[in-house]
């Protein structure tokens, strides 16, 4: 592989980074408004306000950037970063068709998880340094979530790791076939609920939950820093809708036009997944901390230890 | 002097620095933050010798559990910002005496032992998932076992310990 | 590389942490400087490995077995210090002289009871 | 109302994207950045009375300002680019008004929305009514109803989106070259009458 190669396999992880998340949150807004009978953004950029996002980014950057009084500013203004560049990180891993990824790893799994791992710190760190009680709050219910909800997300993804045989996250796209979607169909539940969580996406957004602490770790945040969070976000949705796609519903694998295409079917089963974030968002309420603590402990990790049992009798059996 | 000896002495002084500070910081959030640069530090260290599963593995476990751990743990001890009660005891003098002792007693046992010790990391076999999970559910079974036992035993003795039985 | 890299700067770390349990008072801070002597010694068995060429990669094997303990340590060293902390108000060692539930000096409330 | 209050320095701020040259960028340039803030107005909702209701039917799946930009998304005033002030000011309330706008990043705006904030309203004769938000804070558009019907609130942001498309950020803050800060002009912030938290009643974690 020449440098050429790479700084442009590189090159193209950016653009995707700063595209496809985009791209999804003019999707949430315009399925979010369409589920709701409105029509959302119309008029930013004239076609069906297709650019709304880029509205909002143009205005991010001319914002004031607070930074409160009694914060610790160091970490303060160094947590977006924190938060967003692991997904950046991530996105280099992903194959985007057989054997083709920035940066194909052995140990793929396991590099994403520890990576996208590292994410929640930047959260902590905004928590703890705005200096405001709510905040505090905010930082300490997404640690707490974290905690609870890492584990069923490895467990899940350990199961589909033993049901390939392998770490490699173009290995496990390699084995897997259409009745793995029985097979893991437990398993790609709890991954995707606990992703969820991790994303302190709604129905798991308590560390965010407007209506008790205003906006969570993020509240005392402006203008482009701000921007940064939000764009965190996005970026978490299309990296674990990613994962989840590779994971546990083939990656680049499609009925037809597999060879050529696999990207494309892999960028259609992120942006499937990436639709049912956002209408889980739209269709259930926030749970309470108890119920969000209860439903990893009790729900997730039995569910995704019993999916583990499974994949080690099959996979003994069939040996 | 090879790349790899650049690589990891760069590694190595970022490591160390953050270690410092890791015992030096004067607020224990910022002690935890540091704390991640040094594990990162590691990680990359790690890499350089070959052991790429037990890179990934510090960065989940270390830096994605562990360090959260601590900072929530700081957070609900109540770490305000800027200055509070003094982390430091006022054994100061006789710590640093006692690290620096430490040092060079290592440091002096470790050149004349290893002097000139050379590992050629460009042919050992890299530690990936499936050589360490041969090693690990081959040859020392047995431990494995005692460690889970041993981590379900920390399980329940956390639980017992932060249970309030007011209630 | 050279082996000796490796281990001065595992050395160095450990005195680090050394240094970092004999100075702190604060729990969690001295629990943090613990966590750094497990790491100088994971990066020991690490090297070693690595120098060796064993086959068996037991320096590596060890090394996670050692993660596993960290962690497991972790969790439990924390729940103690969250104990602690809700039953005196303070992560301070030093503080913590006795095993007793009642201490005279910080809660006159009980003493006077 | 004999509230004075002591003379307050300009509050410097810090703005990413604008410097000291904004006055002479090309119209291009001025033309992007007015038009990200223009249609990119998250707004944030100070509903005090009825006319709240108003607002929030704005909002809502027939009027729907989204379709305009402005994104009802900012649960506190940091992310905030638009306050409307709906309904019925009273002194009491006042400082909260102030203290709220005073959190949001500049460039902000303000659209009070109905007759009470515009003027007190039918409470003009009250004696507990700031007889209308613009005493203490800057308006930039006044939308006159009692309440006013959605439509007028559509009509007032058109409006503001017109004004902001038509505004130059370099004349709004006042740069100055030798402290290397850009300053909000003094007139808006220090408006007496009512008087801001002190700082000794807040107490930040």
């Amino acid at each position: 592989m020449t440098a050429l190669e790479v700084i442009g396999k590189l090159l193209g992880c950016l653009v995707v980074f700063l595209t496809v998340p985009l791209l999804v949150g003019q999707l949430e807004h315009k399925v979010m408004a369409h589920m709701q009978s409105r029509l959302g953004p119309m008029y930013a950029g004239g076609f069906h306000g297709w650019a709304q996002l880029v509205a909002d980014g143009v205005k991010f950057v001319q914002k004031e950037s607070v930074v409160p009084a009694r914060a610790d500013r160091r970490v303060f203004e160094l947590a977006p970063l924190v938060a967003l560049l692991p997904y950046l990180f991530v996105l280099i891993a992903i194959p985007v068709a057989p054997g083709h990824s920035a940066h194909d790893l052995s140990v793929g799994v396991f590099f994403a998880l520890a990576v996208v791992s590292v994410g929640v710190i930047g959260v902590l760190m905004a928590g703890w340094a705005s200096a405001n009680k709510y905040s505090l709050l905010g930082g300490l219910r997404a640690g707490a979530q974290l905690m609870a909800y890492e584990l069923p997300l490895v467990l899940a993804a350990a199961s589909v790791a033993m049901a390939a045989g392998t770490l490699s996250l173009d290995g496990i796209a390699h084995a897997w076939h259409w009745w793995w979607l029985p097979y893991q169909g437990v398993g790609l539940f709890v991954f995707f609920v606990a992703a969820l969580a991790e994303l302190r996406r709604p129905p798991f957004d308590m560390p965010l939950a407007d209506s008790e602490i205003v906006f969570g770790p993020f509240t005392e945040y402006t203008g482009l820093r701000f921007g940064l969070f939000i764009l965190a976000e996005y970026a978490g949705i299309v990296v674990f809708s990613a994962l989840t796609a590779v994971l546990f519903l083939g990656g680049w694998k499609g009925p037809f036009l597999e060879t050529g295409l696999g990207w494309l079917w892999l960028l259609i089963k992120t942006f499937l997944l990436s639709f049912v974030v956002i209408w889980l968002r739209v269709s259930y309420p926030r749970l309470r901390e108890d119920q969000l603590q209860k439903f990893a402990w009790a729900g997730l990790v039995p569910l995704a230890l019993a999916q583990v049992a499974l994949t080690g009798v099959v996979r003994v059996a069939t040996a | 002097m090879t790349g790899a000896d650049v690589v990891f002495g760069l590694l190595g002084i970022v490591c160390l620095a953050a270690a410092l500070l890791v015992v030096t910081a004067r607020n224990v959030i910022h002690a935890a933050l540091w704390l991640v640069v040094c594990f990162g530090a590691l990680a990359g260290c790690y890499l350089v010798l070959t052991a790429e599963f037990v890179a990934w593995v510090q960065v989940l476990i270390y830096i994605g559990a562990v360090v959260v751990l601590m900072l929530f743990g700081a957070m609900l001890t109540r770490a305000p910002i800027g200055r509070q009660q003094p982390l430091d005891s006022t054994n100061r003098p006789v710590a640093a005496l006692a690290g620096l002792a430490t040092a060079g007693i290592l440091v002096t046992l470790v050149v004349a032992s290893f002097k000139g010790a050379y590992v050629d990391i460009h042919h050992t076999e890299v530690g990936d998932g499936r050589v360490l999970g041969t090693a690990v559910f081959r040859y020392f079974v047995l431990a494995f076992e005692v460690a889970s036992v041993l981590l379900l035993a920390a399980l329940v003795g956390a639980i017992v310990l932060t249970r309030s039985d007011r209630d | 590389m050279h082996l000796t890299l490796a281990l001065v700067l595992s050395a160095l770390l450990f005195a680090a942490g050394v240094y970092g349990v004999l100075v702190r008072r604060n729990a969690v801070a001295l629990l943090m400087a613990v966590e750094l002597m497990l790491n100088a010694a994971n990066l020991d068995l690490v090297a070693f490995d690595a120098w060796f060429k064993d086959r068996l990669h037991s320096g590596q094997t060890l090394a996670l077995f050692v993660v596993v303990i960290a962690a497991a340590e972790v969790g439990v060293g924390l729940a103690i210090v969250l104990a602690l902390f809700r039953m005196r108000d303070s992560v301070a060692v030093d503080e913590a002289i006795d095993l007793a539930d009642r201490d005279p000096v910080r809660r006159p409330v009980e003493q006077t009871q | 109302m004999g509230l004075e209050l002591p003379r307050r320095q300009p509050t410097p701020v810090q703005l990413q994207g604008i410097g000291p040259g904004s006055r002479v960028a090309p119209a291009p340039i001025k033309f992007v950045l007015n038009w990200g803030r223009r249609y990119s107005l998250w707004v944030f909702n100070f509903g005090l009375a009825c006319c709240a209701i108003e607002f929030i039917a704005t909002s809502m799946s027939r009027h729907d300002f989204i379709r305009l930009g402005v994104i009802p998304f900012a649960p506190g005033p940091r992310q905030a680019d638009l306050m409307v002030v709906s309904g019925t000011v009273t002194d009491k309330m006042a400082p909260a008004v102030k203290r709220l706008y005073e959190q949001m990043p500049e460039p902000k705006y303000v659209i009070s929305f109905g007759s009470c904030s515009n003027c007190g309203g039918p409470y003009w004769d009250s004696y507990c009514v700031t007889k209308g938000v613009d005493q203490i804070i800057p308006v930039d558009v006044y939308v006159p109803g009692c309440p006013p019907r959605p439509e007028a609130l559509l009509h007032g942001i058109l409006r503001l989106q017109e004004k902001i498309g038509h505004e130059s950020l370099g004349d709004r803050y006042h740069w100055s070259p030798q402290h290397h800060i850009r300053t909000v002009g003094t007139e808006t912030l220090t408006a007496p009458l009512v008087a801001p938290p002190t700082g000794k009643d807040v107490r930040v974690t």
